[in-house]
């Protein structure tokens, strides 16, 4: 998106109820700044997040998609992230196989207690993404206003 | 790199999975007549107190019997550390001490070749 | 009236036709297979018989965007997405797919006309090849057709030496008018000796004697009834291969896709052999692979002759038979019918 | 081969099954056609298996083991993994299938010879080494392995992992990784130069299915691209997204159930290799979980349903090779 | 027709700082199925909360999107106040514009765009969400306690205590557990039977208590309050009933030579026996693995002599079913195989023991009565070599080491440094004559009194406290044993000649363990302890709903931390038998049935064993009826993690609250 001449991405970003989304609620208490482009959806797991959803995300004009869990071990449902980190691993080799960047998905783990690291993840990511433009390879025309 | 990099590097060995029980020590059949024992290998070589153990007499008294390697709980492998510093001296005095045409050839096929190459060293110093 | 044009003046020719419309002519893929391109400077023509597609997506495409709703607020606001064609040309279409077109105009410019396929009908010229060296698959000759002296709205015939021309239509006569400055006048004799040829190799084809008699004879109701089509059937993937790549199968849907701000409208081809084709909310229609299957070929050689004065819903082109994951198809269908 | 009509023989008459799932023959020697034959008569009556049978049957079961009595199958060693597979997802009645594992050294795949310039082929033979294509215009001679197609000219197995009876020796896995070989190269390239190749070969999707279709691991009662309510319902893509979504979410459901039959690419009527994708997923498995063959047995979890406290974190794919 | 209301939360200036939270009202007013926004001051207040309510009946509100702080603060808040309202409480949903928002945002523009998505998102969600209820599943007011030990025997006690019915599946013919072999308790030394035999005996006279001694679980089905357990009673050829524990039996039976395992193998029992004279319940129990009359068919001595006519032959394992609506797990432990140890010659020489040995040869209902000898010298006691004069402890043998072909364990065992210390005290105290060495690598002593009590050892008691492990124990041909081993403080290598070796032996989940656990459908960590639903908050809980953790199944622990945790699993039982009714959380995943392809991968990825399958009839499209396997989702027992989501490629299984549609419709809001 482009606001004032200045390129501002589009950042979905799909967070644990348990940790990542109380992380993110934490680094908020802590008026932690992270730029206002990181946009949150609350997933009970980390493991609910289809391969589906990040797709889903870019075809209507994000710029990069991250995923925050539990760290590994830690999952309230014992074992759910486990199964995230497998999926997303082979997902994004598979996104990066078909020539899309990669800088454009992420998966952190972010506890309950890292609202500083939350806040240091979204402003890195963003920056990342920012520094690769729009989304062009996963955009649908059709989608665009 | 220095020293200690240098014995990590030759001896594969991580120092610091050492917990410091001693059995090593409690294991060696050299024990008295070594100034530095097993276990002390182990910490000076994690502090990076290595000038010691090379003008040590110790090193030459290891047996390269194994039993520290065989016996400790924690895999940290003492006798390689004790190799690895051997042959860093060797390495500063920048020379072998024995050709490879004088090993006799009938040597014992079985006989592990790191025992063959630490008492060649012990002995030929 | 003839016209000819030195074989080494091709390019030149293209050019001139690409200088007032788009023009589209096969291009060999990296796969040894061809596909229709738009030309441009240095453009190489295959010389394979057919293109894997037919050319029946000039006019129905695929995917065509029949209009958008756009929602601002609470406010819609309808755009109509018709007015959208230029001219163009297509170059070296086979005698199988030009008659294509002629099954496709009775489906979509009967009452009522689409006027979506009538636009394109109307922008776009279509240039026939005749055909020198047909395959093995082929059998377009079983429904009358001359591949050796195609259809359309200008024919061409390629030889070593020149490229024949001959219009067909008055679209026909207004496009060589239009590019006579590098044609020469010719004797409309000049391509009968290529024609005799390869009307001899055609009447070796394997298919060459197959015969559609048994659908003229039969009733609709002993062909439908017939327990032939189980076991035709029975191995049929209900994948859309063979329509798809079929240039006279022209049913569709229309899907609406939320864009997030508006709607866009598209008709995209469909196939009766899908489990969901015009499924309703009482599920589909036709409910097994059986009735789907049956309904395909019943469509081509018994439902639309008896709508088209005999004329059958096929043109022998072959795409069906070489593309088939299990190699089920219409000759299959017609031989094992006929074989009573 | 005789012996496999005689087997099919054989059991029917004896009353082991009361059919038999096979191969047809056609028009021509390369247009075989799945089917079920239920007399000694119908066998003597086009029942075929050479050098051209290269369907899978082993998908077709699923539908055939529900029905009454036990069928007849033959399948090749490739076909058993994917057999394997479905009697591991609960989508065939072993008890209601015989089957009869059958020799393969690889099929002759009539696009590979028409992608060599051979056109108006009107028979073929084989004799195990060559073949003799004889065409309207003209006969010609190739060495048998430069017809073979993408599933079979990197052959996985030509070991039968699960059987009644087997005719011949059974032959051996191989793990000489040739099949992976174009996944690196398309690994080395620059992500520009991979995605123009994606894009070059997605964008020739006519959406047919057949991919889909024929795929034994494509099982489902409903896809998530015929079902309304996913969501992610398409009929024909209508924009380059939907060409990569398809495919890259057809690819991520079969991920580690897909055992590299290759059905996929054989039907694919515009020549997608669209095996490559399902061979990086295999190829990504086997680099990060460990070695993992989906059909090798009915046992072991598939990998996208197992986990271990160690896996490898997401980052890999940043930190590893590929080219910047 | 949707008919949602939006409301704005000021938060004081927390949210309007940033958030021009009018223009968010406002926005919300485009939104296609919003009727109804408005702001307020504080939304949570009574006041903001009656305006919710009111606006609620007023405007007929089928959804209700809070636009706020966290869910995670006031989401319950909301919720509540629509069901007071008359609207389902799950067609409420909150857009986080203060956390993730205002908080975070400085300035005012973005802050009030951002918000705007967020309140769209929310709205779009909303639109998805349907009425749940949440389920209720009766509950079956019996637990099961699995092991009979101190664990299970507390956890009996306490639960039977609230009243409720509990069965304990014991697979020894007695319970008791390992405390029944231990002489005496750390810190407070106090006798180890003296405490725990009245519990034994509380159990067996509880009438809330049942015990199935000689039992073992079979398979459980079901979920939480509603187990059906199969337990088999293994046979052990005496009718319970009849049987009074006198005796007579045993004194006559000719078969003497059957290893004792309740003294670990030091001395020899009978093939029939009571394992110890305060046995629960005191049945005797025929081993037919030495028994001569199962064997060969002839004796039969003990049927004779039973008066009670208690002996029958011809028993045979049977298999009970019980239904439950809660079971803990209390499987125990046993100290590790050390025969791989070659370096403590365990193998070589019977002097060399472990210390549950130990306990046994100290126990006055031991081997030797209570005299401490050399087991060497065990038949021939009042030998004046027999007592032993040198006596060297070994610590973490087998503990808190890497050598996992050995059968070492990484962990530490954390009991040993604490009974090592009680042996070394009870030794020096009843024989001053001896020396008593302990070598350890750390002495670990946190527990209330626990370093006081090793301190005692070494001050008062005089136990010689050696830092450095033992490197080899050679028996010597005077029947000494040379210890050699290092002492780390004084850099010295020491040999001792001793007479008694004792190994501090790394403890391990009991083998039935493991299948117990894939039973419950709990998960266990790669030790085979099971774990906790959560390390630090729900150390008692299984991840499986209505499945507990109780002593050392769980992890290492002493008798005081055995009993605590056995204490709080019946606590937490209790929680669950004193309901009717168990209410869920709705937000469960659900199969439909008719995508479903049965192919297992849902249940695959389930934690907690939520899914299961049945065939089932369908009528095909072309009206002939299919038998398919499918799947079905317990909503007692998922968590709703949406797992089985991802995993389900038909895309049959989705989460209600949380469904495919609702998320994508977020994503779709967020990206608009």
């Amino acid at each position: 998106m482009q606001v004032n001449g200045e390129f501002r991405p589009l950042i979905v970003a799909f967070c644990c109820n348990w940790c990542s989304y109380a992380g993110a609620d934490l680094a908020g208490t802590n008026r932690l700044n992270y730029p206002a482009d990181v946009k949150i959806i609350r997933v009970p797991c980390s493991c609910r997040v289809n391969p589906m959803f990040v797709l889903r995300a870019f075809q209507r004009g994000a710029d990069g998609v991250i995923l925050c869990g539990c760290h590994p071990g830690d999952c309230h449902y014992t074992s759910g992230n486990y199964f995230t980190r497998r999926r997303m691993t082979l997902l994004f080799s598979m996104l990066d196989y078909f020539g899309i960047e990669k800088e454009r998905t992420r998966v952190e783990w972010v506890s309950a207690a890292e609202g500083a690291k939350f806040a240091k993840t979204m402003n890195e990511f963003v920056e990342a993404v920012t520094k690769l433009g729009e989304n062009k390879r996963l955009e649908d025309l059709r989608c665009k206003k | 790199m220095d020293k200690r990099e240098e014995i990590l590097l030759i001896s594969g060995v991580d120092p610091k999975k050492c917990m410091r029980c001693g059995k090593c020590s409690a294991t060696c059949p050299s024990y008295d007549e070594m100034e530095y024992h097993p276990h002390q290998f182990v910490y000076m070589v994690e502090t990076g107190n290595i000038e010691p153990l090379l003008e040590s007499k110790s090193l030459y008294k290891c047996l390269s019997c194994f039993a520290c390697i065989e016996r400790c709980p924690r895999d940290v492998e003492p006798a390689k550390l004790v190799e690895a510093v051997r042959l860093c001296a060797i390495r500063q005095k920048g020379a072998n001490h024995i050709k490879a045409e004088d090993v006799p050839e009938l040597v014992d096929e079985d006989t592990p070749q790191q025992l063959l190459m630490s008492v060649f060293r012990k002995y030929s110093k | 009236m003839m016209f000819r044009l030195p074989i080494n003046e091709l390019d030149g020719f293209f050019a001139k036709i690409a200088a007032g419309r788009r023009l589209y002519l096969p291009v060999d893929q990296n796969d040894g297979t061809s596909a229709f391109a738009e030309w441009s400077e240095g453009t190489k023509m295959s010389e394979n018989l057919n293109t894997l597609r037919s050319a029946k997506s000039f006019f129905f495409p695929q995917v065509t965007n029949l209009c958008d709703f756009n929602v601002k607020d609470k406010e819609i606001e309808v755009i109509d997405n018709r007015a959208d064609s230029e001219d163009f040309a297509v170059f070296g279409v086979r005698g199988c797919d030009a008659r294509a077109f002629t099954i496709l105009d009775k489906v979509f410019l009967v009452d009522p006309i689409d006027s979506y396929y009538a636009t394109r009908r109307e922008h776009g010229v279509i240039i026939t090849l005749a055909c020198t060296m047909p395959e093995e698959h082929c059998f377009c000759n079983v429904f009358g057709i001359d591949a050796t002296s195609p259809e359309g709205d200008v024919t061409t015939w390629k030889t070593d030496s020149y490229l024949y021309l001959n219009a067909n239509t008055e679209k026909g006569e207004a496009f060589i008018a239009g590019i006579k400055d590098i044609l020469e006048e010719c004797a409309a004799d000049e391509v009968e000796a290529q024609r005799a040829k390869t009307k001899e190799i055609m009447a070796k084809l394997p298919f060459a004697n197959v015969s559609t008699e048994y659908f003229e004879k039969n009733t609709l109701l002993d062909i439908f009834n017939s327990e032939k089509w189980e076991k035709l059937s029975e191995a049929c993937i209900a994948c859309g291969t063979c329509t798809f790549v079929c240039p006279t199968c022209q049913c569709y849907d229309i899907k609406d896709f939320d864009t997030g701000h508006g709607v866009k409208r598209y008709r995209t081809w469909d196939s009766c052999m899908y489990a969901d084709f015009t499924k309703m909310a009482a599920a589909n229609s036709r409910n097994s692979q059986m009735q789907r299957f049956r309904q395909r070929f019943m469509h081509k050689l018994v439902y639309f002759p008896d709508n088209n004065n005999g004329e059958f819903g096929c043109v022998g082109c072959g795409r069906c038979l070489t593309r088939c994951p299990i190699s089920m198809n219409i000759v299959k269908v017609i031989k094992t019918f006929g074989e009573e | 081969m005789q012996e496999v009509i005689d087997t099919a023989k054989r059991l029917l008459s004896d009353g082991t099954v009361n059919r038999v799932a096979g191969w047809k023959a056609g028009e021509f020697p390369y247009d075989v056609t799945p089917a079920v034959f239920t007399t000694v008569e119908e066998i003597d009556n086009g029942f075929i298996y050479n050098d051209f049978c290269a369907p899978n049957l082993s998908k077709y079961l699923i539908k055939e083991s529900h029905k009454e009595g036990k069928i007849l199958v033959f399948l090749k060693p490739c076909d058993t993994y994917s057999f394997n597979q479905l009697l591991k997802e609960h989508r065939i009645l072993r008890e209601n299938v015989y089957i009869v594992g059958v020799p393969c050294t690889g099929k002759v795949d009539i696009g590979t010879v028409r992608a060599m310039g051979i056109k108006g082929i009107t028979d073929m033979e084989s004799d195990g080494e060559n073949v003799t294509i004889h065409t309207l215009y003209g006969d010609k001679v190739v060495p048998k392995t430069e017809t073979l197609g993408d599933k079979c000219r990197t052959c996985k197995s030509k070991k039968h992992v699960i059987y009644d009876e087997l005719i011949g020796e059974d032959g051996e896995v191989n793990n000489d990784g040739a099949r992976f070989e174009l996944v690196e190269k398309l690994e080395k390239m620059t992500p520009d130069e991979r995605f123009e190749f994606w894009r070059g070969e997605l964008s020739k999707c006519i959406r047919c299915n057949a991919c889909r279709n024929v795929c034994p691991a494509c099982s489902c009662e409903n896809c998530v691209f015929d079902n309304p309510g996913s969501g992610i319902q398409q009929r024909a893509a209508t924009d380059s997204f939907e060409e990569n979504m398809f495919h890259l979410i057809r690819s991520f459901h079969v991920a580690g159930r897909c055992t590299d039959c290759g059905e996929c690419t054989r039907v694919c009527p515009q020549n997608i290799p669209l095996h490559l994708i399902n061979r990086k997923y295999i190829k990504d498995i086997n680099v990060f979980y460990g070695e993992y063959q989906a059909g090798e047995d009915v046992m072991s979890r598939a990998p996208l349903n197992a986990y271990t406290f160690t896996d490898c974190e997401p980052g890999i794919v940043y930190e590893r090779g590929g080219n910047e | 027709m949707h008919r949602i209301g939006v409301f704005v939360c000021h938060c004081g200036t927390n949210i309007a700082a940033t958030v021009d939270v009018k223009a968010v009202a406002e926005a919300a007013l485009n939104e296609t199925g919003v009727v109804f926004s408005a702001d307020y001051q504080y939304m949570c207040s009574e006041a903001g909360q009656t305006l919710v309510q009111d606006t609620i009946k007023e405007h007929k509100l089928t959804g209700v999107v809070v636009c706020s702080c966290s869910p995670r603060m006031h989401e319950a808040t909301f919720r509540k106040a629509a069901a007071k309202a008359g609207l389902n409480s799950y067609m409420v949903e909150i857009a986080n514009i203060r956390e993730q928002c205002s908080w975070i945002h400085k300035d005012m523009m973005s802050g009030t765009e951002k918000a705007v998505i967020l309140m769209r998102a929310a709205v779009a969600k909303v639109k998805l969400n349907a009425p749940l209820t949440p389920g209720q599943t009766p509950v079956t007011k019996r637990a099961l306690v699995i092991g009979g030990g101190i664990a299970g025997i507390q956890t009996a006690l306490d639960i039977a205590e609230a009243g409720f019915d509990v069965d304990i599946v014991e697979k020894q013919p007695t319970i008791g557990g390992k405390m029944t072999q231990i002489d005496k308790t750390f810190p407070t030394l106090d006798c180890a039977s003296c405490i725990l035999t009245p519990k034994m005996v509380d159990c067996a006279q509880n009438e809330k208590i049942h015990i199935y001694s000689y039992s073992e679980v079979e398979s459980v089905t079901g979920f939480v309050g509603n187990f059906t357990v199969k337990i088999k009673r293994k046979a052990r050829y005496i009718d319970e009933k009849k049987c009074t524990g006198c005796g007579e039996c045993i004194e006559k039976c000719p078969m003497k030579k059957v290893p004792n395992e309740f003294n670990l193998g030091l001395d020899n029992r009978k093939a029939i026996y009571i394992p110890f004279a305060q046995a629960v319940p005191k049945v005797a129990t025929i081993d037919s693995n030495y028994c001569i009359k199962l064997k060969t068919g002839k004796c039969g001595l003990c049927s004779t002599v039973c008066g009670a006519g208690a002996i029958d032959y011809t028993q045979q394992d049977t298999i009970i079913e019980e239904k439950y609506g809660a079971i803990v797990a209390a499987t125990g432990y046993n100290p590790i195989n050390i025969e791989k140890f070659d370096e403590f010659a365990y193998s070589q020489s019977p002097d060399v023991i472990t210390s549950l040995e130990l306990e046994r040869l100290m126990n006055a209902a031991g081997p030797s009565n209570g005299t401490l000898v050399r087991p060497s010298y065990l038949s021939n006691q009042h030998d004046p070599e027999a007592h032993p004069h040198t006596i060297v402890f070994v610590q973490c043998v087998g503990s808190r080491s890497t050598e996992c072909r050995k059968g070492s364990k990484e962990y530490c065992s954390k009991i040993c440094c604490m009974y090592t210390a009680k042996h070394a005290m009870l030794i020096r105290e009843k024989y001053p004559d001896t020396d008593v060495y302990v070598f350890y690598i750390d002495v670990r002593t946190p527990g209330k009194l626990f370093d006081e009590f090793y301190r005692r050892a070494v001050e008062q008691y005089g136990v010689h406290y050696i830092k450095g492990m033992v490197g080899k124990v050679a028996p010597k041909a005077d029947g000494k044993l040379n210890v050699q081993a290092s002492d780390l403080i004084s850099n010295e290598q020491l040999h001792i000649d001793a007479d008694l070796v004792v190994l501090a032996t790394a403890i391990e989940p009991d083998k039935s363990a493991r299948s117990i656990g894939t039973m419950l459908t709990a998960s266990m960590d790669t030790n085979d302890f099971f774990t906790e639903a959560h390390p630090k908050l729900r150390p008692v809980e299984s991840p499986t709903a209505g499945v507990f953790l109780s002593g050392v199944a769980q992890g290492p622990k002493d008798i005081p931390e055995t009993v605590t945790q056995a204490s709080a699993a019946a606590a937490k039982v209790i929680g669950i038998l004193v309901k009717d009714q168990l209410t869920g959380n709705p937000c469960v995943a659900h199969s439909d049935e008719l995508m479903c392809n049965g192919c297992s991968a849902c249940e695959k990825v389930c934690p907690y064993g939520a899914i299961t399958y049945s065939d089932k009839e369908f009528r095909q499209p072309d009206r002939t009826v299919a038998i398919r396997r499918v799947a079905s989702v317990n909503p007692a027992v998922c968590q709703g993690c949406g797992a089985c989501t991802v995993a389900c490629p038909s895309g049959a299984m989705d989460l209600k609250g949380f469904s495919n549609q609702q998320i994508m419709a977020e994503v779709d809001a967020i990206c608009r």
